[in-house]
């Protein structure tokens, strides 16, 4: 370990950040006997492919049911077992539910990471922790509540296999106790998860019985934490950010998907082939779509391309690398004008990069996406809720401006769990776009493929097996002229190229326009997109209570930008951009279309090894810029 | 599926749909004279005219290349699309998802194929996706100016004189391999041949391979090539002499039992192949690849129907789709209703 | 055709651009009789695969020869024979190669494209042409000199195929004779055309009388164009872009190189094999060097990064379309900081586009290629000296800064033939960068192979086969630490991130400076950067000649930007960029890393229709900007 | 080359470079218990051990997958290079480039090789470049979780139920068919066979090719399953018992004539076949071919040295290099003198 290592860090969370380690919210809850309820941050440490995520899934649904507001982030290694796995919960009765840097208790389970799990906490921290692990030696500001897990897994079941899988139902057990969490909430919780299975069911809430009976008999709580009752989670519900863009696709009606398998976009299509299954067959069984598992990312997107070519409301969906391979076909679709939808769940890059852990930095990779001149729409889903109604939009601009359009989330948002509203049911027509029907050519009685002719730069096309003498014509990348023929001519081609940035335009008044929150008397901005928006929701309760700074913000819903920006920044003196990426790729961005006294403005504040951004990190760096700034 | 409208010109020759060959002609050709590829763009022509396919239902696809271009010089009635260089399987594959009902074509170079496209060509094979695969192997990449491509033979000399070193890739041997149904290998000197195997992948359900050596008079056709006019015309062996008869046309039985074999196609046609020379069933799988290796080594080219099937499953099929285009399915099909929805939601509270 | 397209254009160049179609040059050439010596631009007019390229490299060598700055370039189409091809040559006594709008001199013997070649011409031009064509009466405001081009082919050979090259000959007869170019110059340039084929010699100095005999007894001159001798050619030499790039990097030590052809680079890795195999051979025959033809781009920058991590100088070269399939590799080598050199000879995008066309709109793709925060070394080379020194500069920044490094140059550039300074040769040692040998380890006693030890962010790195226990490392485009040993750790992958960001500071220091000029009493400044150069100095003179209109100039060539562009802007009030893209590429860059106050004087010149940039167009431009600008 | 400076640990057992297997050893592994690679990965070790290889002279690279993990948990005294998916081929290819002096091994998996790297494979494969290739073949995508790979089998099931209804890739037959000139199948059960093939892989030039059913046991080792423990074990077919005599060691014949294929390799070494049920010439192409085409047909595992071919000619070989590795060739070999730019000037002139 070398100097920075080892510094004091938080699961390897560079305290080289602005810091300021505790936060009010600590020093509160650090007072022992006041009871600190709905609020607080629970982390599990075990090693992944040990069965941990059922019981995690089980206590984060268990607090969420007793209506408290709750959000589970999954830190899990990019191999399949064996590895150490950090899942926190946050509860928080103001709904925060961004990640929050310092956690209040600690479930220990994995000896590996022990030491340190232990040694990142802040004092007044809890922890349960394997008897045998012996960590209350290590410093004595903490609660321990030592819990013989291993001896106790031995009630449970004979069969050494299932006996660790039931093992983790114990600390759901004592952390429930401990927690106060309502043991009806926790049997309600398990048969959700193991949906019809009895005999599971039965198992593991013996496990949990078994740890909560432990509890009662062995454990004086002496920490503050306790759940209540609440109702701010009524009628919510709980999805990943994948399956909720799966439903997105399902209810656009979407007919092909090809992919091909990569984290953490592979549950997307997995969960889409789940919903299809159910959902879009005919009677006689048939299936009104097809899903193909792709040999790579050039193949996905290919056959997405040649489906949407063809008629077919056509996706596929990656991560960096696919988009950096399908960076030629983005190319040939841009300038042959042929829809598709791309979901670019985003991961740590470059390279390989951290497989499992979340950042925002394809944001170049995807607007510029391809060699030569290319400018593509993004859509940035920042909540659940938006990834069902972007990904609908996304198929409905895609076709509607026959261009590749994406949807960028990442990690955190995909593959997590969140709190979301139940979806509105999609009222109103799909987009199809201009496509002519062999009937629209009798009328018209022409047909030029690449004409403007409505003046929004965007040309009618007709799909092949259309019955019409004047129907038929050839796509390519080459140089081409409004008929669609090949043509070298200097003046065919920048016509062309013109008209595709003037739908580029078109596209600004169409694409889902930023939310923007203006507060009266205050001249700062803050902009963010994506994930980033829950840290941003906290952190500016944080400035207004802590220092009594009201912010304005802005959140990015969509590249191009609309006209909101533009505003937004002449409202503001200083503006300070959020994002999950090194690069500032997002301002970078803002930079090449703002003007200069819009500029000027311009502060960047920038997270990114890998951990979702919390709203300390942004408070903190919005006050040091603020010292100096103004 | 209606007919298309066009008229056929009065008088002239026509097909069953009524159509004349001219419906079935694309832009001039901006190729070299003398190209292989433009001798095979005619066969294509004739073979769909022939056939009676509805130039409408016809996708042509194709790569980057010389070979590549041509697409737009049949079919004018026809949509096309000229993808990236080596990805029209994947185009394809996609057009067929999209809208089974179409009859795509695509048509390919050797390095569009055997090169940078090996990957996507072999996963298309191995899907068994319906189309008709044509390559125009010529040996190098014209469209480059001529330089060897992964078909080139071992000790083939390039018009500059160099040696290739390397062992070619054969498209059919690698093709049967990947489990393709309908396997042939044709030279584009031979339009009779050719354009019997044209309307047997026509009538054949699955991906039909077509390898035909198609000579680049401009950088491959000189002394030490091996895909040159020449020493096709020297080296072709003829596995059997084939004609085709399409389902709408009666049988007769004007041969004597043996040296005939008559093979049925998905459609309802047949195709004759009449012995010549060698003893060789074409739908022996294992005979087929002896037989390609043997003629390799003795720098035989070898032509025919090299391996048929016509019992094999093909990619649409195996996806057990609705019988409407999925291109062409409305809302009410594609978007489930609220209650659905409704369900989901629950379930996930 | 539409509005545009019947509009007047010169092969196809829309006239939708700044124009004033005559220049002051022309109406100088205009008035008759006054003769014009050494300025004009001839074009030549033929079909593709007809043999004219040797007859056009004679005609344009005699002038070279005669010790007149000439230029040539050739405008074909993307096959192989049949199609319209246009060859120009500029001859201007001061010097201006940069490609001229205006054309004086037209030989005409494609009958497809004769009308519109002739429409497009200016009043007072001259067309020499096919008699049977009759273009002579398509306006009155030209010089025509018919020529019996196909009665006068009979005349040389009887052998069809042999008549139809040699035809070619004929107009170089006919255009040297009209042009007084000395026939002493043609001779030798035909020697040195056809080397010591003596035959072929002959037939081709055949051709040429029979051209040159027709006109003294046929045609009476009544244009003012002439050719004289002067000295400003001496000692030069003529040569393409691509082959001085491959001069440079064989002279620069490569020894591997691994390509996939692609127009309008593949002539670079094939002139690199011919020089090769001249001057890399032992005495025994065997090779200093590995060139491969891989089976496409992924596989060429695959084996180039697998030989650039085992110790060899590896390139690659390609365009567009190639660099987007590379994208995926070129992020593995950037984050495992593996030397690789990767030649980008860029063409009219996007996707296929225009493969025959000359562009600059790679840019984005190179500097951020692949997905994730990556920021790339680009170098710029703007005439031949730079396409051989800098080739040399990418190889010795690859290999110190152990990264890929491109070299970008365009179609213009390397594929047309450039009068240039004959090349000085490379003295001074390699840099092959840091690599620690077994010696090294025995003395250092420790290697660790991502620690910047030197704080300049630059690692050690051993090669593999290295015999030393301290030796070996593991490579991964997965998060690594120090010691390249995998984390998953949030400090070490963002230690190592900044370590790279870091790095490409270093390298601001390091890469080929900008060339500025600035002038006393003006606040005007100009930047260009690549092929755009020679239009620029050009312009530079007329702005000064016609408006007396003093610029500075800056040429960027190479990124990351160093400080001189942030003081360029300091010392001027407007600064022109100019850039052969629809999408402001560079300028794009240049925001994102300016003041605002220097943002604000920012203006872009675009031309990006595939035929190089004439200065007229800048100018214009300029002119233009200024008027409402200032 | 001289042997590596490590001292062998006082008393342990050493090899004839004084290594002990320890040496060979790399970290630990990060996979599940019970994966089959994990078995592969200890024969390496032994392999590279009991051949003597020196470790600073071997190349470890692989592409992404959790096969491609391994190489990190051997012989962690060589380089070792974890590419980008499916392009360890091309990566292999330039580091012999480089340096032909090293000793490649590859470790990919079934997806890494014939999903999205089958197109590279192939081009390796038809260079010969020498290196050993190693397939630590599962038939799913073990680190994204259990998907079909290309080399799933028609008709196997997957953890969650579905049915594969596309045919394998057999990357052996392929292999054959691109111009392998080693090609050999084994199981991850079967350590004994596995390690005489590593041995005799290290002693052939040019590709060596061992394509390995290794168990997923999290993802792909349940009823249903055909590259499962318990189906492998059923269905292994020996081709022959496999043992290997090292040049270093003598050569007793201690067998009756008939009944063992004796094969000399590259280094002169020796592999021996030992008759196990079937006749079989594993240096008869097309009979290899053959039979792997019929133990397909009945659903057997045929393990052993399916095809060997010494008389080869290696991609390395073929492009007549100087010795020196060109990594190590000084300034004054690689860049020409001051004459030789002034002859190229002058020429231009
Ligand atoms: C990604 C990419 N790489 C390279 C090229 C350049 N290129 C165009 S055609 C071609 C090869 C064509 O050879 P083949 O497929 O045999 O067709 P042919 O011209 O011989 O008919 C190449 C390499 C390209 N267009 N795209
Ligand atoms: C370009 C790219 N696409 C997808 C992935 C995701 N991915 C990682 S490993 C893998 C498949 C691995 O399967 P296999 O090669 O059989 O190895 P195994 O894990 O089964 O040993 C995939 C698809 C990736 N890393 N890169
Ligand atoms: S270059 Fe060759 S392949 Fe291309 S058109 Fe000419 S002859 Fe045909
Ligand atoms: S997931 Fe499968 S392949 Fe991967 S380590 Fe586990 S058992 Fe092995
Ligand atoms: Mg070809
Ligand atoms: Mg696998």
């Amino acid at each position: 370990m070398d100097a920075f290592g080892s510094a004091t860090t938080e699961k390897g969370v560079p305290v080289s950040q602005p810091s300021s380690q505790t936060t009010v919210l600590d020093e509160e809850s650090g007072e022992r006997g006041v009871p600190v309820v709905n609020d607080f941050s629970i982390q599990v440490a075990t090693v992944n492919g040990s069965g941990s995520q059922s019981a995690n899934s089980v206590l984060m649904r268990s607090i969420f049911q007793m209506g408290i507001p709750v959000s589970g982030k999954n830190l899990f290694p990019s191999n399949i077992a064996g590895l150490p796995t950090w899942f926190t919960i946050r509860a928080n009765k103001d709904g925060w539910i961004a990640r929050r840097k310092e956690l209040d208790f600690l479930v220990a389970m994995n000896p590996v990471t022990a030491r340190e799990d232990v040694e990142t906490l802040d004092a007044g921290s809890v922890v349960v922790y394997e008897e045998r692990l012996n960590l209350s030696s290590i410093r004595d500001d903490l609660t321990y509540y030592p819990v013989p897990f291993a001896k106790l897994a031995t009630e449970i079941a004979s069969d050494a296999r299932l006996r660790k899988l039931l093992a983790n139902m114990l600390y759901v057990g004592v952390v429930g106790e401990l927690l106060s969490i309502d043991l009806k909430e926790i049997e309600a919780a398990v048969a959700k998860q193991f949906k019809a299975k009895q005999k599971a069911i039965e198992l593991n809430l013996k496990a949990i019985a078994i740890g909560a009976d432990y509890v009662k008999e062995n454990i004086t709580k002496s920490d503050p934490f306790r759940c209540e009752r609440m109702d701010k989670t009524a009628g919510k519900i709980i999805i990943d950010g994948n399956s909720a863009c799966a439903l997105g696709a399902m209810f656009a009606g979407v007919t092909v998907a090809t992919w091909y398998p990569i984290t953490p976009s592979s549950s997307l299509c997995e969960s889409l082939t789940g919903y299809m299954e159910t959902y879009r067959h005919d009677e006689d069984g048939k299936a009104t779509y097809a899903i193909v598992q792709a040999e790579d990312e050039l193949a996905a997107v290919g056959m997405a391309i040649g489906a949407g070519w063809a008629g077919a409301r056509s996706m596929t969906s990656t991560s960096g690398p696919g988009i950096s391979l399908m960076a030629e076909f983005i190319g040939f679709a841009y300038y042959a004008e042929v829809p598709v939808v791309i979901f670019d769940v985003t991961r740590v890059g470059p390279s390989t990069g951290l497989p499992t852990r979340t950042q925002q930095s394809d944001i170049f990779s995807l607007v510029y996406a391809s060699h030569g001149d290319t400018k593509h729409i993004v859509l940035i889903p920042a909540n659940i809720e938006e990834c069902f109604e972007m990904s609908r939009d996304a198929f409905n601009l895609a076709e509607g401006f026959q261009t590749p359009v994406f949807v960028m989330t990442d990690l955190d948002l995909g593959m997590n769990n969140w709190m979301a509203d139940p979806f509105d049911y999609p009222e109103g027509k799909l987009d199809r776009g201009k496509v002519l029907s062999a009937e629209d050519l009798d009328r018209i009685g022409k047909f030029e493929r690449y004409r403007d002719v409505d003046g929004d730069a965007i040309p009618y096309r007709t799909l092949p097996n259309t019955d019409h003498p004047l129907a038929s014509y050839f796509t390519r990348g080459s140089g081409h002229d409004e008929r669609a023929v090949y043509s070298e001519r200097a003046d065919d081609y920048k016509r062309n190229l013109d008209r595709l940035n003037a739908k580029y335009e078109t596209a600004r008044t169409r694409v889902p326009a930023p939310e923007v929150s203006l507060v009266d008397g205050t001249r700062i901005g803050l902009i963010a997109y994506g994930t980033t928006d829950d840290a941003i929701a906290e952190c500016r309760d944080q400035l207004d209570r802590e220092f009594g700074l009201k912010t304005n913000y802005l959140r990015v819903r969509a590249l191009p930008f609309t006209t909101h920006l533009s505003d937004f920044f002449d409202s503001c003196d200083r503006v300070y951009v959020v994002e999950q990426n090194r690069d500032a790729q997002m301002a970078a961005l803002m930079k090449n279309e703002l003007r200069p006294d819009q500029i000027a403005k311009l502060r960047n504040i920038l997270h990114y090894n890998g951990i979702p951004v919390d709203a300390q990190f942004v408070t903190d760096a919005l006050i040091a810029g603020e010292k100096e700034g103004s | 599926m209606s007919t298309t409208t066009v008229k056929p010109p009065s008088g002239g020759k026509v097909n069953r749909l009524g159509l004349a060959m001219a419906d079935y002609k694309g832009g001039n050709s901006t190729l070299c004279a003398g190209c292989g590829h433009d001798a095979i763009t005619s066969q294509i022509i004739r073979a769909f005219w022939e056939y009676g396919v509805e130039p409408h239902r016809v996708a042509k696809l194709s790569g980057i290349g010389c070979s590549s271009k041509t697409p737009a010089y049949f079919l004018g009635q026809s949509h096309g699309l000229n993808a990236v260089h080596g990805r029209m399987p994947s185009i394809a594959t996609g057009a067929m998802l999209a809208n089974q009902d179409l009859v795509a074509i695509g048509v390919s170079g050797d390095g569009d194929t055997a090169s940078i496209g090996l990957g996507q060509f072999c996963h298309m094979l191995r899907r068994n996706v319906p189309m008709i695969y044509v390559i125009e192997n010529n040996g190098v990449y014209g469209l480059t100016k001529g330089q060897f491509s992964a078909t080139a033979d071992y000790g083939s000399r390039s018009k500059g004189g160099d040696l290739n070193e390397l062992p070619a890739i054969d498209v059919c041997a690698l093709a049967i391999q990947m489990g393709c149904n309908f396997v042939a290998r044709s030279f584009a000197g031979d339009p009779k041949q050719l354009l019997a195997l044209i309307k047997a992948g026509i009538a054949h359900r699955g991906t039909v391979l077509i390898d035909i050596v198609s000579p680049c008079v401009t950088f491959n056709n000189h002394e030490g090539s091996t895909k040159s006019y020449p020493f096709a015309k020297q080296h072709e062996e003829l596995l059997h002499e084939i004609s085709f008869v399409p389902f709408f046309e009666q049988i007769t039985v004007d041969y004597e039992e043996g040296d005939v074999v008559d093979v049925a196609l998905h459609d309802g046609s047949h195709i004759r192949l009449r012995k010549a020379g060698k003893e060789f069933d074409p739908t022996n799988k294992g005979e087929a690849l002896k037989m390609l290796m043997e003629t390799n080594t003795n720098e035989e080219l070898l032509t025919g129907l090299i391996y048929v099937n016509e019992h094999g499953q093909d990619f649409m099929s195996s996806l057990k789709l609705v019988d409407t285009p999925l291109a062409h399915l409305g809302q009410e099909r594609v978007q489930p209703g609220a209650e659905a929805l409704q369900e989901i939601m629950n379930s996930l509270m």
